[in-house]
């Protein structure tokens, strides 16, 4: 009894004791700018969208003299509204917002505008938000397109499936990816059989897309030889392994979207290109935007795939292309000790 | 012969308050107490007074509210002694039902109801599976678990309208939304409810009826079943409080979030009991424990993880450190004489 | 359930009115478990303030005439008598409400709770205000003096009544039990080993409150292995041999000899 | 090391009991997959190819091998590995690390597993020597562990070239050669549990740790030993998962952990210890790898996978829990 009364006058306590010092209201000299980044949480991915942190976006902040901070959305929907109060107390002068669960966007959305921070955000569009990112349809389309060309010279356009590996949790950005690979391999060989592409989830991970691939090329015994199209590099890898499991049969090839297994020597054979976005430089691009709101002379809101403030250009590459891009942690190093310059600018094959 | 019964009782009056301030020190409560205060206090010198303004009380207690909730509820089938592994899933499924009703224009208030039935039903299978054929607690609410994010999955992907499959419903309830961002001056409204069900569900635990079976069914089933109590019942309602407090969780989350991801609630069973069991709750043996120190162990990870957030750190940080803390507190609950593994 | 004060009252008239029947009588009982004869014609009867033993080897029955007299075991055959009526149990909850409270050696209490709370788990005393009865709030203050009552009358001494139960010895932990069942109005305790794991201290312990039970009126059952404590403390004895019950003997007529020979069959009944 | 078991062990009525329920076990469970098969023959008739055959095999392998470590633990008493996924991952970081490193193949498999049996080491201190109950210490370990390895290595590529993406594709004896150490684990587990003293001493410590340790067992030992075995074959299932997976991220073992659990709890084996059978363990891994690809003949999307895999699950441990009660009552 004495524990619990005891441990209720200690809440109390510690209570009365916030309680007490609240009314020291913050009483800020000339703010500095202060650059906030809400990464996404992707594990394994650098920059923004990754994990551990944005190194650009920091070194940039640092050449310019800004404060900078930043949180992790961890993938989580709560995480991610939360870090939006966050921005909000550090009294945040612009976002990058990375947020890998789209649908509580217009709920930052809302608490960032009352706050009048603006904010970049990186290839998921949401109005008012500056949009910064690849054309994710034209992206699309364009791996699309460069796989049917590949299937048209090896197969003569007859495939005899076409794995679409989905990252449903993605939303909008998956739909145009992996919807835009179809479209753009259709522009190219239009006549292959609906029935023939098979949609599945994937969730942009190996783990996930290689069983399930596996399962669908079980289904279709009869299917030797395997287009494979989706959201990003590692939800395509996957369903090329698959087919390599189960059997020497079997002829597949694929084209990824992101570039995240693309870059370096260590490629999947059958992993025919992909389209680099160099993501993990994204922030060497934001701060034209974030300049231009330093200085007060915030540019005209662009806030659409369609209309984006910034527009990163998608690169293409095939496999033997990219044997001479380096592995992203290699880029960034590159890039973070001259920031004036872009990743595609240095990488991307002309 | 008889003693005096006054002579007996002295006993347990005696103690002064020195003795009843370091008594309580000792305990769960007490480590916490002073992890906290050690966590304010270098918040305070680290962050400096952003630590103390009303926004960030709200950052730290508005978020808290509803895991607060679930927990205080999941906590009444920890005290049975019956772990229910489920009601992460139970949070996303939930929320999904709730969404998926809502933007087919059911009733915000009857979706609410139907949202609670559902996850009752649910509740009530987990207890036919344990209390009815006896299975074991891990095993059958693991089973809840995997089936019932499956559900969601499904329920989420059945809804009309976009054309392809979404993992998630967007959805801005305005007024539940309003509701679960108000604020009564500095308190966010949804703490202090949370909060009161901290209390009272510490009144009930320590002093009714229920309370107290509910204590001695998890303390010892065979001495309290021969002790006449409804055994089976009472383990039965404990899983149904903890599917209601997840249904109510989850609903709460669609409006804080204006949206239901099926992946809501993801690890929240090993978040939420990692933070009860730092408050003194068991996962492996039922009667020990109480909201109070339940809530005082939700509430440590939030300041720690505050202070992550307000310095800017790796917040993989806050992970390892609910990890190692959960650790130490049982490492110290077995020095205190708790049990020992063996 | 009445309140406490009703049912001590019932007791101490327990003795006047019952004397013409013994308080529990089990008569001709049998029961086999498959093709296992456990119980054949068994009988037994313990009459208000005596204490009496059931004897025998492992598998003489005696732990499944004990459970169906707890209501644990549904018999083939045979009747009980309490007070002279008779009773059938289907439930160990109908034998406990009849009167009739078995304490286990172990598993009797619960471990993570108070003295006072396991006294009176399941028979939680409400508040007198209205409101808070219908709340179902327990009277913490009057259920603790009734244990501290209860004990001291018994001669029990637990240093603290409000910490939890698993701190005590064993001897202090068999006798909460068995005050336990006093407290409330039980006619018959059956008590299952109650010295068996008890030191030599802690075993008279326990013997001394069941010597206060019987001045109190209470038929008592004890089921016991050792020949010493049975002799001490006992009225009579009952030894079963292979299910059946083959002799009873006034403790201060026998010798441990008689009945170790009568538990062995070396001596017939 | 598998010498016989001394007589002072066998308690023979008891081993036939027990050896006829995990029978009866095993009969269900393969029941329920046959079932599972016809169904699927009759829906379909090219459900039987080599295709199918592929995707169930490859199916099991990773899960098979973390589930007899699970099993192992569970059987000894050790309740659950809440971090085997941990072993795992930390095994198939240091595969690729040592062969960036140029190791050759065995000095890799042994260097790789034993790193995964540290990790096994410092669990089982923290259980043995700190007493603290292995459910909490792997949860907290699997919680930090999750985060020390994202900062520690972020991710890893394994070279497409190397002999451990070979090692992922290739087959062996028309079986997936990566399916072999589930299988060879299997019958090992199986006559370790079943013949050897050492597996006795594991069966007996689940069974009953006090008696055991009044039988001269020493628990230290034991506890040591499980921690220590468990995370091993977490360690063996890395390396398999290093030669699937191009691309390690620390999250992966989200995905492994539940399937896991599912996997020894169909099988019957008891979380309170001593009781269940490795080839149960095989039938149930076979029947759970079989659903997903089931699924996909009957045209059913890939989500009603966990949907139904979870409800089976808790209907079979229902009846298993009801068999048991069953049985004991009479």
């Amino acid at each position: 009894m004495s524990l619990k009364k005891s441990m209720a006058i200690k809440t109390v306590a510690i209570f009365s004791a916030f309680a007490l010092i609240i009314p020291t209201t913050n009483a800020t000299a000339a703010p500095k700018f202060k650059l906030c980044v809400a990464l996404g949480g992707i594990p394994g991915i650098l920059g923004a969208l990754g994990t551990s942190g944005d190194p650009i976006a920091k070194a940039g902040a640092k050449a310019r003299g800004w404060d900078y901070y930043e949180v992790s959305n961890k993938l989580d929907a709560p995480t991610a509204v939360k870090n939006a109060d966050l921005i909000v107390q550090q009294k945040c002068s612009a976002l990058i917002q990375f947020n890998g669960r789209p649908e509580v966007n217009p709920t930052i959305a809302k608490k960032l505008a009352k706050a009048k921070i603006p904010v970049i955000t990186y290839d998921i569009a949401q109005p008012g938000w500056y949009f910064l990112g690849i054309d994710n349809l034209g992206a699309g389309k364009a791996g699309g397109a460069a796989l049917g060309k590949l299937i048209k010279e090896k197969w003569n356009c007859q495939p005899d499936l076409v794995l679409e590996s989905h990252g449903y949790g993605a939303g909008i950005v998956d739909s145009m990816r992996t919807g835009g690979m179809v479209d753009g391999l259709k522009s190219v060989c239009p006549d292959i059989d609906k029935s023939k592409f098979k949609a599945f989830e994937g969730n942009g991970e190996i783990a996930v897309s290689q069983p399930a691939a596996r399962d669908i090329l079980a289904a279709n015994p009869t299917a030797k030889k395997i287009a494979v199209v989706g959201l990003n590099d590692a939800g395509v890898v996957g369903p090329l392994l698959a087919a390599r499991q189960l059997g020497s049969d079997y002829e597949a090839m694929g084209w990824g979207q992101d570039g995240n297994l693309i870059a370096g020597d260590k490629v999947d054979p059958d992993l025919k290109g992909s389209v680099l976005y160099f993501l993990e430089g994204y922030s060497a691009y934001a701060f034209e935007v974030l300049d231009a709101i330093a200085k007060k002379q915030a540019p005209k809101m662009r806030d659409g795939a369609v209309n984006p403030a910034v527009l990163v250009k998608p690169c293409p590459v095939s496999a033997a292309q990219a044997q001479n891009i380096p592995i992203d942690k290699v880029r960034i190093k590159k890039l973070a000790k001259d920031p004036s310059k872009t990743l595609y600018s240095i990488y991307c094959p002309k | 012969m008889a003693t005096n019964p006054t002579q007996l009782a002295s006993h347990d009056h005696k103690l002064s308050k020195f003795e009843m301030i370091k008594k309580s020190l000792s305990g769960p409560g007490g480590t916490i107490v002073i992890g906290l205060a050690l966590i304010i206090g270098t918040s305070a010198i680290w962050v400096g007074k952003m630590t103390f303004t009303s926004f960030n009380l709200y950052l730290v207690l508005g978020y808290l509210a509803i895991p607060l909730i679930i927990g205080i509820f999941a906590s009444f089938s920890l005290l049975a002694g019956v772990v229910d592994l489920s009601i992460g899933a139970m949070v996303a499924l939930s929320a999904v039902v709730f969404a998926y009703l809502c933007t087919g224009n059911v009733n915000e208030w009857l979706a609410a109801a139907i949202t609670i039935l559902v996850c009752l039903g649910f509740g009530a299978i987990n207890g036919v599976a344990i209390v009815v054929f006896g299975a074991n607690p891990i095993a059958a609410t693991l089973g809840m678990l995997v089936g019932l994010r499956g559900l969601a999955r499904i329920i989420s992907q059945m809804r009309p309208g976009t054309g392809s499959s979404q993992d998630a419903i967007s959805l801005m309830i305005t007024g539940l939304n309003n509701f679960t961002e108000a604020q009564i001056s500095f308190m966010p409204v949804l703490f202090i409810i949370a909060l009161l069900l901290v209390f009272v569900t510490q009144g009930i635990i320590s002093f009714t009826r229920g309370g107290r079976h509910v204590r001695a069914v998890g303390g010892d089933i065979v001495a309290a079943r021969r002790a006449g109590l409804a055994t089976e019942r009472i383990k039965f309602f404990s899983l149904l409080a903890s599917a209601f407090g997840a249904s109510i969780g989850g609903m709460l989350y669609v409006g804080k979030l204006g949206g239901a991801p099926v992946t809501l609630g993801t690890n929240m069973e090993f978040t939420i009991y990692a933070a009860l069991m730092i408050g003194g709750y068991s996962i492996l043996r039922g009667g020990v424990g109480n909201p109070m120190g339940g809530f005082l162990g939700l509430l440590i990870i939030a300041v720690f993880a505050n202070l992550v957030d307000n310095k800017g750190l790796d917040t993989r940080a806050a992970d390892i450190f609910v990890g190692f803390l959960l650790l130490i507190i049982v490492f110290l609950d077995i020095r205190r004489g708790g049990d020992a593994f063996e | 359930m009445g309140g406490i004060t009703l049912a001590l009252a019932d007791q101490s008239g327990a003795n006047t009115k019952t004397l013409s029947h013994p308080a529990i009588e089990a008569k001709d009982i049998s029961h086999s478990f498959g093709a296992v004869k456990a119980l054949v014609n068994a009988n037994i009867s313990v009459s208000a303030g005596e204490v009496k033993a059931i004897v025998g080897d492992n598998g003489a029955g005696k732990s499944t005439l004990l459970k169906i007299l707890s209501g644990l075991v549904i018999p083939d055959n045979g009747q009980i008598f309490l007070d002279g009526e008779k009773v059938s149990f289907t439930s160990p909850v109908e034998a406990l409400k009849s009167g009739i409270q078995t304490v286990y050696q172990d598993l009797a209490l619960i471990d993570t709770m108070s003295a006072t709370q396991n006294v009176f788990v399941g028979r939680e005393e409400l508040a007198s205000n209205w409101f808070l009865k219908k709340l179902g709030i327990v009277n913490d203050r009057h259920m603790h003096q009734e244990a501290i009552k209860a004990l001291s009358d018994l001669g029990i001494k637990i240093p603290s009544l409000n910490a939890t139960v698993r701190s005590m010895s064993g001897g202090q932990r068999q006798c909460l039990a068995i005050a336990r069942a006093m407290l409330f109005g039980h006619k018959v305790i059956i008590l299952d080993e109650p010295t068996a794991a008890l030191g030599v201290h802690e075993s008279a312990q326990v013997l001394s409150v069941v010597d206060q039970l019987r001045s109190k009126g209470l038929a008592i059952l004890i089921v016991s292995h050792n020949m010493q404590h049975v002799f001490k403390i006992t009225d009579s004895i009952t030894v079963m041999r292979l299910g059946v019950s083959v002799a009873s003997r006034k403790t201060k007529d026998t010798n441990p000899e008689e009945i170790v020979g009568l538990i062995t069959g070396a001596i017939s009944g | 090391m598998s010498r016989l078991l001394s007589n002072r062990f066998k308690v023979p009525s008891l081993r036939k009991s027990a050896d006829s329920e995990y029978l009866a076990t095993i009969l269900v469970l393969l029941g329920v997959w046959i079932f599972l098969i016809v169904i699927s023959v009759i829906n379909r008739s090219d459900f039987l190819s080599r295709a199918t055959f592929g995707a169930i095999t490859f199916n099991m392998c990773i899960i098979g091998v973390l589930a007899i470590g699970q099993g192992f633990v569970v059987i000894s008493g050790g309740i659950l590995d809440l971090s085997i996924t941990v072993s795992m991952l930390i095994s198939s970081f240091m595969t690729v690390v040592f062969y960036e490193l140029g190791w050759n193949t065995p000095a890799l498999i042994i260097g790789s597993i034993l790193c995964a049996g540290a990790f096994g080491l410092f669990n089982s201190i923290l259980v043995v020597w700190l007493k603290i109950n292995p459910l909490i210490v792997t949860l907290a370990t699997g919680f930090a562990g999750g985060g020390v390895l994202l900062i520690v290595f972020d991710r890893k590529l394994v070279d497409p070239k190397s002999w451990i993406a070979d090692f992922g594709t290739s087959y062996l004896f028309r079986f997936p050669t990566a399916w072999w150490p589930m299988a060879l684990l299997t019958i090992g587990a199986h006559f370790f549990f079943k013949y050897s003293r050492f597996g006795r001493h594991f069966l007996a410590v689940g069974g009953n740790p006090l008696s055991a340790k009044a039988m001269g067992i020493s628990l230290k030992r034991m506890r040591v030993s499980t921690f220590v075995g468990a995370a091993l074959i977490g360690g063996i299932a890395g390396i398999i998962f290093a030669g699937f997976t191009p691309e390690i991220r620390p999250n992966a073992g989200t995905y492994y952990m539940l399937p896991v659990i599912a996997a020894v709890v169909l099988a019957g084996f008891s979380l309170a210890g001593g009781r269940g059978s490795f080839l149960a363990l095989f039938v149930s891994v076979g029947f759970l790898s079989t659903i997903p690809t089931a699924l996909v003949f009957f045209g059913l999307k890939s989500i009603w996978e966990t949907f139904i895999q979870g409800f089976i699950l808790i209907i079979a441990v229902s009846i298993d829990a009801y068999r048991i009660v069953k049985a004991r009552g009479r």
